[in-house]
């Protein structure tokens, strides 16, 4: 489960631009759900989400992560209830990899070199066997259908195939958490149907999803458990059940 | 196809570099050994003539027998002035000469 | 194999990667700074040779040089010290030296001249290095043309030219009978160039110099330990100073040039916030960085070095051709036995990787602090 | 000043070593002061994100002090050649009053940015930063030293003067020279073999004791630093005659050179390794109750002690190995 408590993040404080992208935010994520973060674009959903994933630290609030199997990075049991807000980059990092996979807007993968690399590159700083790596990459991409252009530059590929190709790569260290940032921002409605339907599966396969989406074919999907609405950097009442 | 993975053929890279530094000091140790036959002629001569200094630059008295320069003369320029001569930017002024007790 | 060294080696294959996707930058750098290594390579091989080269071939040096001095330069010395001189305990022999130089106005350039009694050699005649033969295309049996003192031509006929594997001591040298040597400069007699002394006992050598010193207060006495010792620093002062504050200066320059020129470009900023959102950490990044450096620096520095190697003792010094010959028209022309000195060949690598290292440092912790969050706002 | 390329590697490296060790304490300074880990603030995590250049520069620096060590070692030991009577390193290092104290300062900054890495690392390790504030006031009086080594440096090689007649190891490292190095030539070798042996096993004893029981780190890392130094005093009095297999040759640097099949760098690398993991188990100990340290700090010490152990033993092997196989016997 994910705890979110009275959560803030502002840029440039005591400055004549500062700016409050988070105030005060208060959610829980249950494990095996997909939640997903409605709301127009500036609202705040991306900050809310990049502090979930560990990704920054909030400027005040707490965040509890319990049941991720985050805990042996700290000689406790791997499900204990973890508190990230002010914790070291290197253990925050530790968190993100070991528990979170992260599917971006633009997609986000690295010009220039092959999908392979692409999908193996989180894994690269775990220190994992290179050999075992690529057969789990390879495993990835064969799942998704895209194992024929393995050895290609991603540069070459459709919308599509470049989605999967993140996917594959937001899934090679086993995450518990998938967090989806506008997912379908770039896909037109068939592929954004599709892109659901791969969701289906996470959640059958027991992974807790996170989205943040103003496309109606995420938000109004059946699958959701929770919708949650922001604006303004605040969630909008009566969003929460 | 095995294709090898890319800090491998870094490492081969570096290895055959090693490789060819290594055939380049063996080099060195087989060609010093030789009889010297060329040095030979050279040791001759010197003995012969008495020689004190190497020809190396002939355009000045103070670079082609730096060992015999007058003390005061060639390096009236040391040690910060720019060489008249691109080879003096070579040539050091000889270590100093001790005046004998 | 451990979790930690495989961590280095996929951040290794990652740097490698990301070098080769910017071949032209980065190939151009690594040519640049190979080129760098390969000019310092050079000069410490051709340095090194030189003076183990002077070592040995100056082994059979005289022992002992006597100059006289006046007024603070070299003069001819008066032979009769020469008796005085053999006199002083451990002193085996005194030989006066007769050499000097002659410019000659035809070619351009200095001769070194030098007289010592050989029987073979006939009156008027010479025996001429080779680098003299080549300079003014003569051969045994020509006719070398020397100016007198009074301006008027001698005709010396060129009876022996001495072989091209002593060209290292002596492509320039002339030798001349002494009489006509005393001849043709009007040399002032009972007087030599400077006298040159052997010791029975090489350990008595200074304190025979001192001797001379004290009972001849006008010259100055050259000990081959002297003459050794200025041909081992001989090629330390400049060359230490020139090319290491010019190479430092140039690679920083580059370096740095290359940092402002393309910095830290929005594509690389954007790709390492890509690495850390998808679980890289600071110090995964800085060892990417590191490793990029040190793949530039260490293939640099390896092919640097064996390429100098080949140009000094392969293709004899041939870029510097034109540098070490300077003014001098006559240019002595000398194959090398190779040294590697590994004491140098480290300083060198010291030199090359150092400053490379320190110039990247800042420049690499600005890139991997990028926050991880940078790559979901675009 | 000397224009020997390896004279301005080691002024260069020097430089820039002060200028990164000035940086970083700077910035430990600022850490000390406003470091609030609770805080999300834009300020905390910026000092969050220099502690990692930080780590860089230090390690940087201890990587230089190692290798300068034995470059200026080395370097000395070329530049004998202008000085008559200098026969080696120890002669050059004697040409003038900044040398050997050039020596000494170079050896303490290298244990101290050790010490200062090992604390570092074990401070990574917790979740949260728990050893901050002890290794930023570590940090602290690395400055100064390091300030002080570049100003020696430049003094030591801006005073030296081709041609000063100097001693040669011969004299330099005989009996009758007064000053430090007469004074370690001077050392009862009886005596002095007794601490030597002592100090070594008391340390073997006490960290194999501290490696299985995981207590008496304190008096480990005191031992550690008694046995660095007991036994660079040895190696003047009496170990090097016997490399040398010569009864007066008392020079601590010529057994790096290649004669001496380069014995010298197993020996001071053993002995610097020991000495330094040895007495990094005793910074460390004070913080082992530390929450977020509890269970990394003991592993860590038990690491280093058994690296000590295995080094120190190491080095007793060597020198032990070249006093019962040297031909040569010291008069009793």
């Amino acid at each position: 489960m994910i705890e979110v408590i009275e959560v803030s993040k502002s840029f440039n404080v005591g400055k004549v631009n500062q700016f409050d992208a988070v105030s005060r935010v208060s959610c829980r994520i249950m494990p095996g759900e997909l939640t997903i973060l409605k709301g127009p674009s500036g609202s705040g959903k991306t900050t809310l989400m990049t502090l979930i994933g560990c990704m920054a630290r909030p400027s005040s609030g707490r965040i509890v992560l319990s049941g991720i199997g985050a805990g042996s990075l700290f000689g406790q049991d791997p499900d204990a209830a973890i508190e990230i807000t002010s914790l070291p980059e290197r253990f925050l990092t530790g968190i993100r990899r070991s528990a979170f996979g992260f599917i971006f807007q633009q997609f986000n993968l690295v010009r220039g070199i092959s999908v392979l690399e692409n999908v193996m590159l989180p894994a690269y700083p775990t220190g994992v066997n290179h050999k075992v790596l690529r057969e789990r990459a390879l495993t990835l991409l064969e799942t998704f259908n895209i194992a024929r252009h393995a050895q290609a530059q991603v540069g070459l590929l459709s919308g599509g195939e470049m989605q999967r190709v993140a996917i594959a790569r937001a899934l090679i260290n086993d995450p518990s958490v998938i967090i989806a940032d506008e997912p379908t921002a770039h896909l037109d409605s068939r592929l954004s149907r599709e892109f659901m339907a791969l969701v289906e599966g996470f959640k059958k396969g027991g992974k807790t999803v996170l989205i943040a989406s103003h496309d109606p074919i995420v938000y109004d999907s059946s699958l959701a458990d929770q919708v949650v609405e922001m604006r303004d950097g605040a969630l909008v009442d009566g969003s929460l059940p | 196809m095995v294709t090898l993975r890319k800090s491998t053929q870094f490492f081969l890279l570096i290895a055959l570099n090693l490789l060819v530094l290594a055939a380049l000091v063996l080099h060195a140790e087989v060609r010093s050994r030789e009889p010297a036959a060329r040095r030979s002629a050279s040791r001759i001569l010197v003995r012969q003539l008495k020689l004190s200094d190497l020809c190396l630059f002939t355009e000045a008295r103070y670079t082609r027998h730096p060992a015999m320069a007058d003390r005061h003369a060639p390096f009236q320029d040391h040690p910060l002035a720019l060489e008249h001569f691109p080879s003096g930017s070579l040539v050091t002024p000889p270590a100093l000469r001790r005046e004998a007790k | 194999m451990t979790p930690s060294l495989q961590r280095h080696l996929n951040i290794l294959d990652f740097a490698l990667s990301s070098l080769w996707r910017r071949k032209g930058k980065n190939l151009s750098l690594l040519a640049v700074y190979t080129l760098i290594i390969f000019i310092i390579a050079s000069i410490v091989f051709f340095t090194q040779a030189l003076k183990r080269e002077a070592g040995l071939v100056l082994q059979d040096a005289p022992d002992l040089v006597v100059q006289r001095m006046v007024a603070g330069r070299h003069d001819p010395i008066p032979v009769s010290y020469a008796t005085a001189i053999a006199a002083i305990r451990g002193v085996s022999e005194v030989t006066p030296r007769y050499w000097g130089y002659y410019y000659d106005p035809v070619t351009g350039a200095n001769f070194t001249l030098v007289a010592a009694d050989d029987p073979q050699l006939k009156p008027e005649a010479i025996a001429i290095g080779s680098g003299v033969a080549r300079t003014s295309r003569i051969s045994i049996g020509d006719f070398l043309p020397l100016k007198d003192l009074k301006g008027s031509p001698v005709l010396f006929s060129v009876q022996k030219i001495f072989p091209s594997a002593s060209e290292l001591v002596a492509a320039d040298l002339i030798q001349l009978r002494q009489e006509d040597f005393l001849r043709l400069f009007d040399f002032p007699s009972g007087r030599a160039t400077d006298l040159a002394v052997s010791a029975g006992n090489p350990a008595e050598l200074e304190t025979i110099a001192a001797k001379i010193v004290h009972d001849f207060p006008d010259t100055r006495p050259i000990l081959k330990s002297e003459m050794l010792r200025t041909y081992d620093s001989v090629f330390d002062w400049r060359s230490g100073l020139v090319l290491v504050v010019l190479a430092v200066a140039v690679l920083s320059f580059i370096i740095f040039a290359w940092d402002k020129a393309t910095g830290l470009s929005a594509e690389e900023k954007k790709e390492i916030g890509i690495l850390k959102s998808i679980g890289w950490e600071t110090t995964d990044v800085l060892l990417l960085k590191s490793f990029e450096g040190i793949v530039i620096s260490l293939s640099a520095f390896l092919a640097g070095v064996s390429l100098g190697y080949l140009h000094v003792f392969f293709f004899s010094v041939s870029l510097f051709e034109h540098a070490l010959k300077g003014w001098s028209v006559l240019y002595p022309e000398f194959k090398l036995t190779p040294v590697i000195d590994p004491y140098l060949i480290c300083l060198l690598f010291l030199l090359s990787v150092g400053p490379y290292i320190a110039a990247t440092v800042v420049p690499s912790w600005l890139a991997a602090t990028v926050d991880p969050d940078a790559a979901m706002r675009s | 000043m000397i224009m020997h390329p390896g004279v301005l590697a080691l002024i260069t490296g020097s430089l820039l070593t002060s200028a990164m060790i000035l940086y970083a304490g700077w910035y430990g300074v600022r850490i000390l002061r406003n470091w609030d880990l609770s805080s999300g603030s834009e300020l905390q995590l910026a000092l969050e994100k220099r502690t990692y250049l930080i780590s860089t520069l230090l390690s940087y620096a201890l990587g230089f002090e190692l290798v300068s060590l034995f470059l200026f070692v080395f370097t000395a030991d070329r530049l004998h050649l202008l000085f008559s009577g200098a026969m080696c390193a120890a002669g050059t290092l004697n040409a003038n009053g900044f040398g050997y104290p050039l020596l000494i300062l170079k050896l303490v900054n290298f244990l101290f940015a050790g010490i200062w890495l090992i604390v570092n690392h074990a401070d990574n390790q917790g979740y949260d930063y728990p050893l901050i504030r002890f290794k930023y006031l570590l940090l602290v009086p690395l400055v100064p030293w390091s300030l002080l080594e570049f100003s020696y440096l430049f003094a030591y090689f801006s005073g030296l003067h081709a041609d000063v007649i100097t001693s040669c190891c011969g004299s330099l490292f005989s009996l009758e020279r007064p000053g430090i190095a007469g004074d370690l030539v001077s050392l009862p070798v009886k005596p002095m073999r007794l601490a030597f042996f002592g100090t070594l096993g008391a340390t073997l004893a006490s960290g194999l004791f501290s490696w299985r029981s995981g207590k008496g780190f304190y008096p480990f890392s005191i031992l550690s630093l008694a046995t660095l130094l007991v036994s660079l005093a040895s190696l003047v009095s009496f170990l090097c005659l016997y490399i040398y297999q010569l009864p007066s040759h008392h020079c601590p640097f010529c057994i790096l050179q290649g004669e001496y099949h380069y014995l010298g760098y197993p020996i001071y690398a053993t002995l610097l390794g020991g000495g330094l993991a040895g007495m990094g188990t005793g910074f460390l100990h004070p913080w082992r109750r530390r929450g977020s340290l509890q269970l990394v700090i003991p592993k860590l010490q038990r690491r280093l002690a058994g690296v000590a152990i295995s080094l120190f033993a190491l080095f007793l092997v060597i020198a032990a190995y070249q006093m019962v196989f040297s031909p040569f016997r010291l008069g009793e």
